[in-house]
């Protein structure tokens, strides 16, 4: 059993605290931000030129989709967390899959409503 | 008994003759209601009592007293599965047996007799067809499928009928339906049971199930006049919807006729079929939903028809299934005198539009 | 008392320790701006037992009123106030922030090994918002108070009432943020706090539910903030996006605040069935059956919890495959439950059982929970929705879930951690009491509740037609003894604050870390952070420590 | 009383060292980072879902209301949401700069980064008061006189007619282009707000780092702030396409 294990005299280490879910400190360098702030410019030229062409249902889709690549980039580079620890990740994940949850569940209530309206 | 005191007196008398544990089943749908309803019951109280049991039982036989040492357990996969999945799969029952039952109430079969209900603070109003009209009461035959086309003025309302174990939301701005076949004549409780404000528990009134014959009676007794359709044709003349919808062949609009529960194809390739609601928004919202061929340029009658005003309309359109009645509109429209269009009560047009109720559309 | 396991110190030598979080420090500021999350859950109990008696005090004005068919008592329009504040009250000062913010407060960081929650200060913010809020509703109230319910339905709300809905409205808003500030502190703490050696599974199922909590409070409650703000903006600009006749939806309010609300019965119930999962474990003296089974039952329902709020809306408009879909969940979400009850139960399973108050408030909490989770599962199935909905099945269901279920629950918290927070026992017999007399009462206030639902006699009604009236004279029956039931705590309560025995470090003979440091704690818990070597519930462990005790002091 | 006060503070805090930024609960330094860093991130969940309110009713009344959201959306001109994209992307960057800067230590960068980081705050909120204005002179505000005359008449509008060639709208969904401007100042407005906290939290932030708060090696204020700013960025990362740019070329009706 677990706590068959000699009962020690209670000392005091810090370093029992580090747990799991500690990431070291990862310091970004300027060179990485800089490339990072190339790409988000560019994605936001980008994303404006093609709001001008005409794609059809695709126009939206591209919008959203070089949206999301940006915050996901912004996540991952200017707020670290490709360098954190896998409980801020999994944090990250939960609020985004929440959020779909909220939005997708309320959809299919209006999409599915018996015509159009409602 | 002069022993007792009269409060408690009254009290007691009040209790033998004025005493209800269960409601009447007045509809058809209410034994099917009651018995998903006790299967439900017959579940709890097993659970309940097993749960009860389980309490009591340990509590007596593992008591300190004759139990004086704990024995230290685990836990137990196969226990732990067995009342994970009796109980999931009893909720599945439920959910499927309820299910069913909701499918059923809240889809009105075809040859249902239509009643409007109109909810506003604080009170409801039924429009038959033949233009009765009646305030917080509901006159209703047996053994005929009654379908309530519901809507609010206002606030949410909720229509509830617990005899008949029936009840729908009355909606702002769009129509709901519940249907339901009376069984057993009598008067039942009528109540608003969702909350809308100051007067909400006065909202109240009485269903009143007839037979047959004192239906009819009842019908033949409280006529106002005019029956729906006909309040419908005289506001579709005074409002000139005929200077579109019209069989002249630069008709601007669709004809009418025939259009309720049709399929349409609208413009944006969607198809529907064209329901109460369906007419109700193409009048109020139009380009909402542009039909296929047709410019989105019928005017919008929000703010300018009352509630009632629409019903009529949409009664009207309803049982129109032919153009006949379309042209005689368009003809006695310029009888009508200026400005009459923007009133419900637009009044009784002249003579020729005045039939039995049955005839005058159906043809 | 023969058959207990109380091991009270020998009273005539025994005294409360110097030194304690209550003694550190003196007057009244060292209160208000203390971080000790002991002092601040002292501060929420004081604060949610007042407004629990103002909104009981308000359930006592709606009983009164329909001890009789008319409204005579007072006016349709004061009615509506009072149960719109009630459901207000109860649900956001007091049901919300009970167990989690005084309990939870209190004991979560001794549970894990902890000097404090690991943002004391936010912790103190999150009272202060709390008191601003109830200060706001009190005002609200003083100044003729609001008549939406306490759903706040639009277009009813935004269009047709002209009572104080803002700053009602501004005060759900604010002890929101208490309560998310709350719930965040507690996710950081759990993850971030425990002592060495304590990992996830050897924590207490009291720590797993209020985690499960923190989660639906965090992720929860800014909807019913944007829901809010927008309830406002329709109601002082007119902007449209619930008015039907400007093109918005009128549920789509429903939605959002539902989108927290359903989640928020869970933030109501999960704590507190963490309070049982220690309480049962206690006095049976044996480790809680299927402790895994348990512990990820909370988080099941948390997780599922974001899944059903529609169940709400069944007959409100929603599309029929909504109806479905949301049905079929309702099902789903009601299973975790179902678990916790029976693992419980079998918990009792060759234990060495005694019943002292906090126990006597467990077994009620099993019984009634089950009764108002089981009709909950009535409401879920949409058939039978539909007339049960609106009714006062509905209000039997959750008062027999949030009274019978959460109220029982902190009952026995409170009872139950009672001697560590104040170093002193209650009184054991006449507590005794006062769970048979709330158990009691509670029957019969809430009982007759589903029989007047079933007949269809419609919630928020000031007057109903004269056949209800039995039932209804069972239920303010009933409500007289409960308010009884409830004063009676009070009482004796504060009685022992003076009077009550001294306690000494562990009267009830319970594992967790707790327990084994001095009642009242110091104001940084431990002399010394512990490490952790044994399981939740390791009664042996118990043992040995404590023959170590004695064989140190001998 | 007093002196068993002072005991207790004694033996609480004697036996070991602490940088003076660590708060006594807490056992290491890391410990406490990691938890406010965790915190921080809570918080910004909360955001999320407060804000995904909005996004819901945006969704939901773009359907419903197309040609309205996409003729309310040829109102907002490109070329300032472009430049507010820009000049916001910017000030994530120097914000991202300003940690780096604190994270090494460099006292004077780090001033330069948050100035600028708060300037650029500044420059969004000044053309998001431009275009407002403009909605103002236009009556586009809902519910304050609103006006739906640039779409049941989109020739009197000719900035606009000229560049996106309209038809009008009948009346009915006219009047609904109100939600789609509701929707744009309270998403907008909503943002703005939290620009105008992150700013007056930078304008503190720059104080308190000129006099040497964060170049002590202890960075997590600035590090907790810069996820907040980066944030709200990713906000508007979203709006941006969603208001301005997906409706430019609406599918045939
Ligand atoms: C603490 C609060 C709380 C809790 C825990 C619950 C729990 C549940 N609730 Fe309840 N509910 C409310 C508070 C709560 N509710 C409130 C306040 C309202 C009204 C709001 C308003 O309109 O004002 C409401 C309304 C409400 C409705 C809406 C009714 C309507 O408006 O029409 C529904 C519908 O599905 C519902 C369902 C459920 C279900 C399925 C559960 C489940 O989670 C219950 C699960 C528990 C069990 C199932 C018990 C365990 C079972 C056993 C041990 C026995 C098993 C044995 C066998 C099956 C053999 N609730
Ligand atoms: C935590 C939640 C909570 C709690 C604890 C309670 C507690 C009680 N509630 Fe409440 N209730 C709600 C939450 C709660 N309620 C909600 C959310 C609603 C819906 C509101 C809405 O529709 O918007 C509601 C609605 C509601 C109604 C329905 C009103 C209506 O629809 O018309 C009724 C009716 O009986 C009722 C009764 C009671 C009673 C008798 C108690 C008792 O348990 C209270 C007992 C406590 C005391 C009595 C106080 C203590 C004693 C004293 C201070 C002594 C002096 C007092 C007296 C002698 C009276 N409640
Ligand atoms: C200016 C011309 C005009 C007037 C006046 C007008 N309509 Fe229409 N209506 C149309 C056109 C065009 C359509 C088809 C396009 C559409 O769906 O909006 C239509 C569609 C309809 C439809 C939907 C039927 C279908 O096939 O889609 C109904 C119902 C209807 N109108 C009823 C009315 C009523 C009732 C009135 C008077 C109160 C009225 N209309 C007045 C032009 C008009
Ligand atoms: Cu109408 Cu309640
Ligand atoms: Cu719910």
């Amino acid at each position: 059993m677990a706590h068959d294990i000699p009962h020690e005299q209670h000392f005091h280490d810090p370093a029992n605290v580090t747990n799991p879910e500690h990431a070291e400190h990862h310091i970004v360098l300027p060179l990485e931000y800089s490339f990072v702030f190339g790409t988000l410019l560019l994605c936001t030229a980008l994303t404006v030129f093609a709001a001008t062409r005409d794609l059809g249902v695709f126009n939206p889709i591209v919008a959203l989709a070089i949206a999301c690549f940006k915050g996901v980039i912004v996540i991952l580079f200017f707020m670290h967390v490709k360098y954190q620890s896998n409980l801020i990740k999994m944090t990250v994940g939960a609020g985004f899959f929440t959020f779909l949850v909220l939005i997708t569940m309320t959809l299919s209530d209006y999409i599915s409503r018996a015509w159009g309206l409602w | 008994m002069s022993h007792i005191s009269p409060i408690i007196w009254q009290f007691l008398v009040k209790w033998m003759t004025n005493f209800a544990l269960f409601p009447p089943e007045a509809s058809k749908i209410a034994p099917q209601m009651d018995a998903l309803y006790f299967f439900m019951v017959l579940v709890s109280l097993v659970g309940l009592t097993i749960v009860i049991l389980l309490i009591t039982s340990f509590s007596i036989l593992y008591s300190k007293k004759r139990h004086p040492v704990a024995v230290q357990i685990e836990g137990s996969t196969l226990l732990e599965a067995t009342w994970t999945i009796i109980p999931l799969g009893l909720f599945l029952v439920m959910f499927v047996w309820g299910a069913l039952l909701y499918f059923r109430i809240y889809t009105p079969p075809a040859n249902a007799m239509n009643i409007y209900v109109v909810g506003k603070q604080w009170m409801w109003k039924a429009e038959h067809p033949g233009g009765q009209h009646e305030i917080n009461a509901l006159h209703v035959p047996t053994g005929r499928p009654i379908q309530l086309t519901i809507i609010s003025q206002d606030v949410f309302h909720s229509f509830s009928i617990p005899a008949f174990r029936v009840k729908r939301e009355a909606i702002p701005g769009r129509y709901t339906s519940v249907w339901f076949e009376a069984t057993t004549p009598g008067t039942y409780h009528l109540f608003c049971t969702q909350y809308c404000g100051t007067d909400h528990s006065h909202m109240i009134g009485d269903v009143v199930v007839l037979t047959p014959e004192d239906y009819k009676k009842w019908l033949d007794g409280s006529t106002s006049g005019s029956s729906l359709a006909q309040n419908g044709e005289r506001l579709f003349a005074s409002l000139s919807c005929a200077a579109c919808h019209n069989t002249r062949p630069d008709a601007r609009g669709p004809s009418l006729a025939n259009v309720y529960g049709s399929r349409l194809t609208l413009s944006s390739g969607q198809q529907i079929t064209a329901d109460d609601a369906y007419l109700r928004e193409a009048i109020l919202n139009p380009s909402q939903h542009i039909t296929q061929g047709y410019a989105p340029i019928m005017p919008t009658y929000q703010g300018q028809i009352s509630e009632e005003g629409v019903i009529d309309l949409v009664e009207y359109i309803k049982n129109l299934d032919s153009d006949y009645r379309v042209q005689q509109t368009t003809a006695s429209t310029t009888l009508l005198p200026e400005g009459e269009g923007n009133t419900t009560k637009a009044p009784v047009a002249p003579g020729a539009n005045q039939r039995a109720p049955q005839g005058m559309v159906k043809q | 008392m023969s058959d207990t396991i109380v091991t009270l110190p020998d009273q005539s030598t025994a005294r409360i320790p110097k030194m304690n979080y209550l003694t550190k420090e003196n007057g009244l500021l060292s209160w208000l701006l203390t971080g000790d999350h002991k002092r601040i859950a002292i501060l929420y109990l004081i604060s949610i037992s007042f407004f629990f008696f103002v909104g009981g005090s308000l359930a006592g004005l709606i009983r009164l009123e329909l001890l009789t068919p008319q409204s005579d008592l007072m006016a349709t329009d004061t009615y509506n106030k009072v149960f719109s504040m009630h459901g207000i009250i109860m649900v956001f000062f007091f049901l919300v922030p009970s167990v989690p913010a005084t309990i939870g407060n209190f004991i979560i960081p001794m549970m894990i090994g902890a000097k404090d929650l690991a943002l004391p200060k936010v912790n103190l913010l999150s009272w202060y918002l709390y008191v601003a809020a109830g200060i706001l509703a009190l005002y609200t109230m003083a100044s003729g108070g609001v008549d939406t319910g306490w759903t706040f339905t639009t277009p009813l709300s935004t269009h047709y009432v002209n009572t104080h809905v803002l700053t009602t409205g501004m005060a759900v808003f604010i002890a929101g943020f208490s309560s998310i500030f709350t719930g965040l502190n507690f996710i950081v703490t759990i993850h971030k706090m425990r002592a060495p050696g304590m990992t996830w599974f050897r924590l207490p199922l009291f720590v797993w539910a209020h985690y499960a909590a923190s989660i639906l409070m965090v992720l929860g409650t800014p909807v019913l903030a944007i829901a809010i703000v927008l309830m406002a903006l329709e109601r002082t600009v007119g902007i449209g996006v619930f008015d039907p006749t400007k093109g918005g939806d009128p549920l789509l309010f429903q939605h959002l605040f539902w989108f927290y609300s359903h989640p928020a019965v869970y933030i109501m119930i999960l704590p507190g069935m963490g309070v049982i999962s220690e309480v049962i474990s206690t006095f049976s003296r044996k480790r809680v059956f299927g402790y895994t089974a348990v512990a990820f039952s909370s988080v099941a329902i948390a997780v599922f919890g974001f899944f059903v709020w529609a169940h709400h809306m069944f007959i409100m408009g929603i599309s029929n495959y909504a109806v479905l879909i949301f049905s079929l969940l309702t099902m789903l979400v009601a299973v975790p439950s179902a678990i916790k009850i029976f693992n419980w139960a079998f918990t009792l399973y060759k234990g060495s059982i005694t019943f002292e108050t906090p126990m006597l408030y467990a077994f009620g909490f099993m019984g009634l929970f089950t009764i108002g989770g089981m009709t909950g599962v009535f409401l879920g199935a949409s058939g039978t929705d539909i007339h049960l909905t609106e009714t006062y099945f509905i209000v039997a269901h959750f008062h027999f879930v949030m009274v019978g279920g959460m109220l029982m629950a902190f009952l026995s918290g409170i009872h139950f951690w009672w001697p560590k927070m104040t170093g002193r026992m209650y009184p054991e017999k006449i507590s005794q009491l006062a769970a048979v007399v709330t158990f009691i009462g509670f029957n019969l206030t809430f009982f007759p509740q589903f029989i007047l639902g079933t007949l269809g006699m419609p919630r928020r009604y000031a007057s109903y037609p004269p056949e209800f009236q039995i039932l209804n004279v069972f239920s303010t029956a009933g409500a007289s003894v409960l308010g009884v039931g409830y004063l009676l705590p009070v009482l004796y309560l504060t009685w022992s604050l003076k009077y009550g025995e001294i306690a000494g470090n562990n009267p009830w003979q319970a594992t967790g870390l707790e327990w084994q440091v001095q009642s009242p704690p110091l104001t940084e818990n431990f002399p010394e952070i512990p490490i952790v070597d044994h399981e939740a519930y390791d009664y042996e462990w118990l043992e040995r420590q404590k023959e170590k005790e004695v064989a140190s002091v001998g | 009383m007093s002196d068993s006060t002072a005991i207790a503070h004694g033996t609480a805090e004697a036996h070991h060292e602490h940088p003076p930024y660590q708060r006594h609960h807490f056992e290491t330094i890391a410990q406490q980072n990691d938890a406010t860093n965790f915190a921080m991130w809570l918080f910004l969940l909360t955001e999320i879902m407060f804000f995904g309110g909005l996004f819901t009713a945006y969704l939901i009344y773009r359907n419903w209301y197309y040609p309205a959201f996409v003729q309310g959306s040829h109102q907002l001109q490109i070329g300032w949401g472009t430049a507010n994209t820009a000049v916001l992307i910017t000030s994530s960057f120097t914000m991202a700069m300003g940690v780096w800067s604190a994270e090494m230590r460099k006292k004077g960068a780090l001033v330069l980064c948050l100035v600028l980081t708060f300037t650029l705050g500044l420059v969004f909120l000044g053309i998001k008061t431009i275009e407002y204005s403009e909605k103002i002179e236009k009556h586009h505000v809902p519910g304050f006189h609103y006006s739906v005359q640039s779409f049941v008449d989109p020739a009197s509008d000719p900035e606009v007619y000229n560049e996106y060639h309209d038809k009008p709208l009948a009346l009915d969904m006219a009047r609904h282009t109100e939600l789609y401007f509701f929707l744009y100042f309270a998403m907008t407005g909503m943002h703005a707000l939290h620009m105008i906290i992150g700013i007056a939290i930078l304008g503190f932030m720059i104080f308190r780092a000129r006099a040497g708060a964060y170049t002590t090696g202890h960075v997590t204020f600035v590090e907790n702030f810069g996820l907040y700013w980066h944030f709200v960025d990713i906000v508007w990362i979203f709006l941006f396409p969603l208001l301005y740019l997906i409706n430019r070329h609406p599918l045939a009706h």
